[in-house]
């Protein structure tokens, strides 16, 4: 049996929904993958795009933002300042070569339990499918003056292939 | 008898040069160096051989403005070697600081990168030559310097003690950071801590931009030279173009928003700050004046290029680095 | 500064300890984490109980340390627990952090090594988070000891009444000519049929006339500025053309007015009044107001019948809208709800076929004092239903119009039923999805009425029409229905129908909403606090909320809240100064460059910007910490207490396990 | 000139001939221009979508993706992404293939790979899918049509009656209400009709129950023709060739089986809206029902010319007779 791909993926909670939503599905026993860490924090507008770029740089394969649904904030409307944030961020990142898939946002009530426990799992297995993201690893790799020619002429083989 | 004069050393690297005209652009001032400073290395201005310096003694130098990124193996050796060699190793414009547009090219895969330049339309390459990293002639085996994977900022590589930044730095900074140097040489200043950015101001270029602000909501972002007209004086982010200047340290005297074109973040991130592209992100995603995810898209639609807006100066030295594509280039 | 820390692992009894091996993870914190501080980690069964907490601050005091990390709970249960026991100990209260390996870890995996593995990473998130944490103070405001309460309706008349007989100023403010509200045009209040004007006048009255009580009538707030303790309100006081200090209240000048208007908000659109007018005989205050739309002589110049006939003088006719500044340190709102304009429901023929009635309209009706007198008739003034028709959840539990149970209408409908029964002896049909009489002594009033022979037919109504298909639906309306208990369609030919509908929230409820800087939920109620724990507070300290503005409630239930919200109040103001999280987020101003990107972020109106320093500024008193602007800054001049970027960007690395490879130099 | 492209559908040139011709004499004075689609198909009508829905919605996605072709430019006159359909059916299959095929895409895209053996694409959203009244009412304006008026109807009272497939479903809200909806109410108005309140007006005519179920499709009949003559109205005004055909060619059959006496006419709203253009009966169609409408339209002055007397049976065909058909009860082959 192959092992498989285990996630490692970063939660980004406000306190007031969706962190309560993460309660709740404790509460209720729901269970759900566990390759989401959470961090909470007051509101999903705190959210500075440096977290994802750090977390996703610093190893996580996917980063889940969470909060109040929209017009639910608890801060009136911070909510929709990340959501502006969220699809700005998401463009860089397809920018820099990751799917936009590896984020997500995720709207869950503090009622939301089982939305919550069930967009986590499917968040994984959406990751899962994507594989690991490795930010970065590739260039632990020695490299030879053989594979920088190498990675030359692949270049050339694949324009001549297009054109 | 007189002391021997300080060593200086100017090095360029991968970058494009222009930090060497804007030395040169601090006119008279230049003979300050020449009369305070043993110009040791400068390859620009000077004939040096790199064996010259290899045999001085570690630390002989006492100021060193590196320019330009790190991205092949001869950048690479001659900034290990400069650092050793240096007492005081200042990572000098953008393209040492933060990789500046050299740093753009870690966007794409390096085969991708020698293939643009030796074949594209504007090339004349019709036998499709291409450089090889070592070469038989008959006097022996050629080598030319090894392109690595992605460029890197100068502090990637070895240790940096100040970071003055600029695409190129401003002339009138530069004149006086070498007023500042020559006062401690002299013992009159003492230097800044260690890390420290240099030849700036506190905060960003709209702290220094005469334009007037507003509270801003915008519902488009558009291309400078499709607005018309440009209002003179208003905020041009208000005006829904995408300037740079709210997230760029301050320093240059917002000379591209006073000349009426938008900032394009050439001074780099503010003091503190870890990624100079999510602090733009975030400042143009906040002016956005819809809640709806459709309409918040078809905001952004007017930022074709989001990657390169929000990094043209500092992709290599954003958290990224650079393009997914480009890390796994073998 | 090496920062010295204590991580406890609790067990939790077993449920914690049954999935996540506590005494590894304890082992492992100590060692793995000694490089960050940690100079202790132990496992207990119950950390939160006083044992435990015991430990905790022994620890403190005897190891010195300077950081605690409890993995435990959620923060929201415990949290406050800790730190309490941190400040016994005399460590800052916010040098604590709760690491939830209950709610996130233990409840959810069922896998031991993975809860365990799982557990570590938090813990080691938590580490690297709380040596970056500030030792914080809460920010103490003093409490203005006024009071103000939007909305006179029941509710906020309970509210306003509840503080002033403590002893306290209440400023009551009601967009109407009156207090009193919806229930004020009541017939009867289900299940008990106490007349409805009999119950509340007397409480109006005392409003109207209680020292402690300015009433604001016919007045609305337009501008709120402040903080909690410190609120400085605008009224807007609208122009009666009424002098309040010379009128008596005679009527007089109602009586000789020629100009008679349909009323659409007292009467339901069901009678008249004229265009000076108090809507309604025991209003209060007692003063009339003009109406300038319908007045004759605002509109053409000349009449001033009620200005002549005035035994006081009172009519001003030059009197022009006030604005009132008023200091509070508090706010109740208590806005309640508008009704749900049947007219949308199409198929039910509001608006279309005469004898089809809104429930409002039927308590008019109904009412000794409306239209009629209280006769029930149909629309043509006279004829008397002999059978009649009342249709449920017209509005509500329907996911074309309004999705949630507005909680009243079925107990309304029943009331309706007995007193059509009592009146006409007409036959009845109640059509209900589901019958729901909860709370004391309302089923024995379902019990009744279906006693009485009231029919009940299950079933959703399809239509209202008055198109007749046989011989002896002409002339009738009638309803069509599933009867879902027969299992059959059905069709129930009637004089009168009845609609039961729904409550919503008022029109403006979001306005205001973010006047007084509060949310609303998707539906549109005033979001609480908490839902259950919390239910008349607001995300907005200082702001309450009463009656139907929260969500649809009967009128006990808007009475208890009322009250309810006053004791909250009651609690601040005899606090004399409330505490505030300190949770907030400042702007260095050597840092700022005056972009004013933050200016637009803040709903709470804290940033501002000094246009001499060319800076923005937050107030401290009005933040209310959600970090928005400090993550929008774009020269990272804005930091935030509590939840700064070191520190989340800290537990990024823990959680990722970054935090255990050795530095690189 | 508003430009609209425009599906007309099977009808249009059969049974609801009549339509096609009146629509065609309001087309000029509204300053609305129609091209049609080329080489349109059937829609499938009401039935087909109840068969085998990839292929039904391949036929209707055909139309879909020959009008998306023919978009931009039209015929160098400019651009219109609207599709203008005059029978309710017609209009309702092709927003609902524009819908699902969005909604699901797998459907779509099996609908696509249909179409790609014609050398077809549709992309689900390009067009704007409406019916005529909803461009009369919204693009027109009824101030318009007023203003278009020279003979208002004056006293003649009419039914509205929109059907039951206009309004509902209603994908991109485009109605006023799904129950009692005004447009045909309003455009009747500003031609000076007096309107009666017709509670019945999206209730169903039976549709295809004529065909297959006549009884149930009677007491439909009969629900609408007995309210409408209730209340007083003259003649009813409808906006779809289905619905005015079952109420004018089964009105008869109907009076027949419950022993009932209605005269009804049936008139598309196009054909008053004709009248009220002033113009002439014969230019609309009029005089083409089956319950006549010579008296109801006599109040108000309109002389409908006598019309030839409806062709009477049908001849027997000539030449050589056909076999008869197997009977499987038989159990053998009978020949004649």
């Amino acid at each position: 049996m192959t092992e498989q791909f285990e996630p490692t993926i970063i939660g980004f909670t406000c306190n007031w929904c969706s962190y309560r939503a993460a309660d709740l599905a404790g509460t209720a026993r729901m269970k759900y993958a566990p390759n989401v860490r959470l961090i909470r924090m007051m509101c999903s507008g705190r959210l500075d795009p440096t977290f994802v770029l750090r977390a996703l740089s610093g190893g996580a394969d996917g980063v889940m933002v969470t909060g109040c649904h929209p017009g639910e904030c608890h801060y009136i409307e911070q909510n929709y300042k990340a959501l502006r944030r969220f699809l700005l961020l998401q463009r860089v990142l397809v920018g820099m070569g990751i799917e936009p898939q590896r984020v997500k946002l995720v709207w869950a009530s503090a009622a939301e339990g089982a939305k919550f426990a069930a967009e986590t799992t499917a968040f994984v297995e959406e990751i899962r499918a994507l594989g690991p993201l490795n930010w970065g690893k590739a260039d632990d790799v020695p490299q030879t003056a053989d594979d920088i020619q190498a990675a030359i002429e692949q270049g050339v083989d694949q324009k001549e292939a297009v054109s | 008898m007189t002391t021997p004069k300080p060593k200086f050393a100017m090095y360029w690297a991968a970058s494009c040069g222009g930090c060497e005209i804007a030395v040169l652009n601090t006119h008279e001032k230049i003979l300050d160096v020449d009369a305070n400073f043993d110009v040791v290395f400068w390859p620009v201005a000077m004939d040096a051989k790199y064996k010259d310096v290899e045999a001085m003694e570690d630390g002989s130098i006492l100021l060193t403005l590196f320019n330009g990124g790190i991205r092949n193996d001869e950048n690479e050796h001659i900034a290990k070697l400069l650092r050793r060699k240096s007492q005081i190793m200042v990572a000098f414009g953008s393209c040492a600081c933060e990789g500046c547009i050299p740093g753009l090219a870690n966007l794409s895969p390096v085969g991708d990168i020698v293939h643009t330049a030796f074949n594209t339309l504007t090339t004349d390459n019709p036998h499709e030559i291409y450089p090889r990293t070592s070469y038989d002639v008959p006097e022996g085996e050629l080598h030319i310097p090894k392109l690595a994977k992605i460029l890197r900022p100068l502090d990637d590589m070895v240790d940096v003690d100040y970071y003055m930044p600029g695409c190129p730095p401003e002339s009138h900074q530069i004149a006086a950071v070498i007023d500042l140097v020559i006062k401690v040489v002299k013992g009159e200043a003492e230097l800044p801590p260690k890390g420290s950015v240099i030849g700036v101001g506190d905060s960003t270029v709209c702290e220094e931009c005469p334009r007037t602000r507003n509270v801003k909501t915008i519902k488009y972002f558009k291309r400078i030279q499709d607005v018309a007209p440009v209002d003179p004086d208003l905020c041009l982010l208000e005006q829904g173009i995408p300037c740079n200047g709210p997230a760029t340290r301050s320093g240059c005297n917002a000379r591209c928003p006073s000349a009426g074109a938008q900032c394009i973040g050439c001074y780099g991130p503010a003091e503190g700050v870890i990624d100079y592209g999510a602090r733009l992100i975030t400042a143009f995603a906040s002016v956005i004046d819809a809640q709806e995810p459709e309409e918040i898209e078809r905001i952004l639609d007017g930022i074709p290029d989001p990657a390169g807006q929000m990094y043209r100066f500092n992709l290599a030295g954003s958290l990224l680095k650079a393009n997914r594509e480009a890390w796994k280039a073998k | 500064m090496t920062e010295r820390v204590g991580v406890y692992v609790c067990h939790c009894g077993s449920n914690i300890a049954g999935t996540v091996d506590v005494v590894d993870v304890a082992n492992w914190a100590e060692e793995k984490l000694a490089h960050l501080g940690v100079v202790v980690a132990r496992e207990y069964k119950f950390m939160c109980s006083s044992l435990g907490q015991e430990l905790i601050e022994k620890d403190i005091k005897e190891l010195g340390l300077t950081r605690v990390v409890v993995a435990a709970c959620s923060p929201h249960l415990h949290e406050k627990t800790f730190r309490t026991a941190a400040k016994n100990a005399g460590l800052n209260p916010y040098l604590v952090e709760l690491a939830s390996i209950r709610e996130q870890v233990s409840w959810v995996h069922t896998d031991k090594a993975v809860a365990t593995a799982k557990a570590k990473a938090v813990i080691s998130g938590a580490v690297s988070r709380v040596i970056r944490n500030e030792a914080l103070d809460e920010l103490k405001v003093p409490i203005n000891p006024n009071t103000m309460v939007v909305g006179g309706g029941i509710a906020g008349i309970q509210s306003a009444l509840e503080i002033a007989n403590a002893g306290f100023h209440v400023y009551l403010v009601e967009r109407e000519p009156s207090i009193g509200g919806h229930m004020a045009q009541f017939d009867k209040t289900f299940p008990t049929l106490d007349c409805s004007a009999c119950i509340l006048t007397p409480r109006m009255v005392e409003a109207g006339t209680h020292p402690n009580i300015t009433l604001l009538t016919w007045s609305e707030v337009v501008n709120v500025a402040g903080y909690v303790g410190n609120f400085h309100v605008t009224v807007k006081k609208k122009a009666r053309f009424v002098n309040e200090e010379l009128c008596t209240g005679c009527g007089i000048c109602e009586e000789k007015c020629p100009k008679k208007v349909i009323d659409d908000v007292f009467e339901a659109g069901l009678g008249y009044r004229k265009a000076v007018y108090t809507p309604f005989a025991q209003a209060v205050p007692k003063f009339p107001v003009m109406d300038k739309e319908n007045c004759t002589y605002f509109q053409k110049g000349t009449c001033k019948a009620c200005e002549k006939f005035c035994p006081t003088g009172a009519i001003d006719f030059t009197q022009e809208d006030q604005l009132l500044h008023i200091d509070v340190g508090n706010i109740i709102l208590a806005t309640g709800y508008d009704l749900f304009d049947a007219r949308q429901v199409s198929n039910y023929g509001y608006g279309r076929l005469p004898n089809v009635f809104t429930s409002i309209e039927f308590e008019r009706l109904s009412n000794a004092a409306g239209p009629t007198n209280g006769t029930i008739v149909m629309r043509d003034g006279k004829s008397t239903p002999k059978s009649v028709g009342i249709i449920h959840c017209v509005g509500s539990r329907d996911k074309n119009f309004n999705n949630y149970c507005s909680v009243i209408c079925c107990m309304q409908g029943l009331k309706f039923a007995h007193l059509v029964h009592e009146r006409t002896g007409a036959t009845v049909y109640n059509f209900y999805i589901d019958m729901r009489t909860a709370y004391k002594a309302y089923d024995e009033f379902y019990q009744r009425v279906l006693e009485e022979g009231t029919l009940f037919v299950r079933g959703k109504v399809a239509e209202v029409t008055d198109a007749a298909r046989y011989s002896n639906e002409k002339g009738k309306l009638i309803i069509q229905v599933e009867d879902t208990l027969a299992g059959k369609q059905r069709r129930i030919p009637v004089d009168m129908v009845i609609l039961s509908a729904g409550l919503q929230p008022r029109y403006d409820a979001k306005d205001v909403g973010k006047l007084f800087g509060i949310s609303c939920s998707t539906d549109g109620w005033f979001t609480e606090k908490h839902p259950k724990l919390d239910p008349v507070a607001t995300m907005t300290e200082g702001i309450y909320i009463a009656g139907c503005a929260q969500g649809p409630k009967d009128i006990p239930s808007s009475v208890a809240q009322g009250a309810a919200a006053s004791a909250r109040v009651l609690d601040k103001i005899l606090q004399k100064e409330v505490a505030l999280e300190p949770v907030r987020a400042s702007i260095d101003k050597d840092s700022c460059s005056g972009c004013r990107i933050c200016n637009g972020l803040c709903p709470f109106n804290a940033i501002s910007f000094i246009e001499d320093d060319h800076v923005s500024d937050i107030n401290p008193a009005l933040c209310q910490g959600c970090g928005t602007c400090v993550a929008a800054c774009p020269a990272g001049a804005i930091s935030g207490t509590g939840f700064s970027d070191e520190q989340i960007m800290a537990q990024i690395d823990g959680l990722l396990m970054k935090n255990l490879e050795p530095e690189i130099a | 000139m508003n430009k609209y492209l425009f599906y007309p559908g099977c009808s249009m040139e059969s049974s609801a001939k009549a339509y096609m011709e009146s629509l065609n004499t309001i087309l000029e004075p509204l300053e609305l221009s129609f091209e049609e689609i080329e080489d349109w198909n059937c829609c499938g009508a009401t039935e087909y979508l109840g068969i085998n829905l990839i292929p039904a919605y391949s036929l209707i996605a055909r139309n879909l993706a020959l009008a998306s072709n023919q978009m931009n430019p039209m015929n160098g006159t400019g651009a219109t992404h609207t599709i203008v359909a005059p029978c309710s059916a017609c209009y309702l299959n092709l927003a609902k293939a524009d819908h699902y095929m969005q909604e699901r895409p797998s459907l779509g895209a099996k609908v696509n790979q249909a179409l790609e053996a014609g050398g077809l694409h549709y992309t689900p959203g390009t067009l704007d899918v409406r019916h005529l009244i909803d461009i009369l009412v919204y693009d027109v304006g009824v101030e318009k049509i007023r203003s278009k008026v020279v003979h208002p109807l004056t006293g003649l009272h009419v039914a509205p009656y929109m059907g039951c497939m206009l309004p509902r479903p209603d994908y991109k809200h485009r109605w006023s209400d799904h129950e009692h909806p005004t447009e045909l109410v309003d455009v009747l108005r500003a031609l000076g009709a007096d309107v009666i309140d017709y509670p019945l007006t999206t209730e169903c005519c039976g549709g295809h129950m004529t065909q297959i179920g006549p009884e149930t499709a009677f007491e439909l009949i009969r629900r609408l023709v007995a309210d409408a003559d209730d209340r007083g109205a003259d003649l009813m005004a409808t906006v779809c060739p289905m619905c005015q055909m079952n109420i004018d060619a089964y009105q008869n059959e109907m009076n027949h089986f419950f022993g009932t006496d209605y005269h009804i006419p049936v008139l598309f709203f196009t054909q008053l809206m004709g009248l009220a253009f002033g113009r002439e009966p014969e230019e609309l169609g009029i005089g083409a029902e089956l319950v006549s409408a010579r008296n109801a339209l006599a109040h108000i002055g309109v002389e409908v010319p006598v019309t030839q007397e409806p062709a009477g049976p049908r001849k027997k065909s000539e030449g050589l007779p056909m076999p008869r058909r197997l009977n499987k009860h038989e159990g053998k082959e009978v020949v004649k």
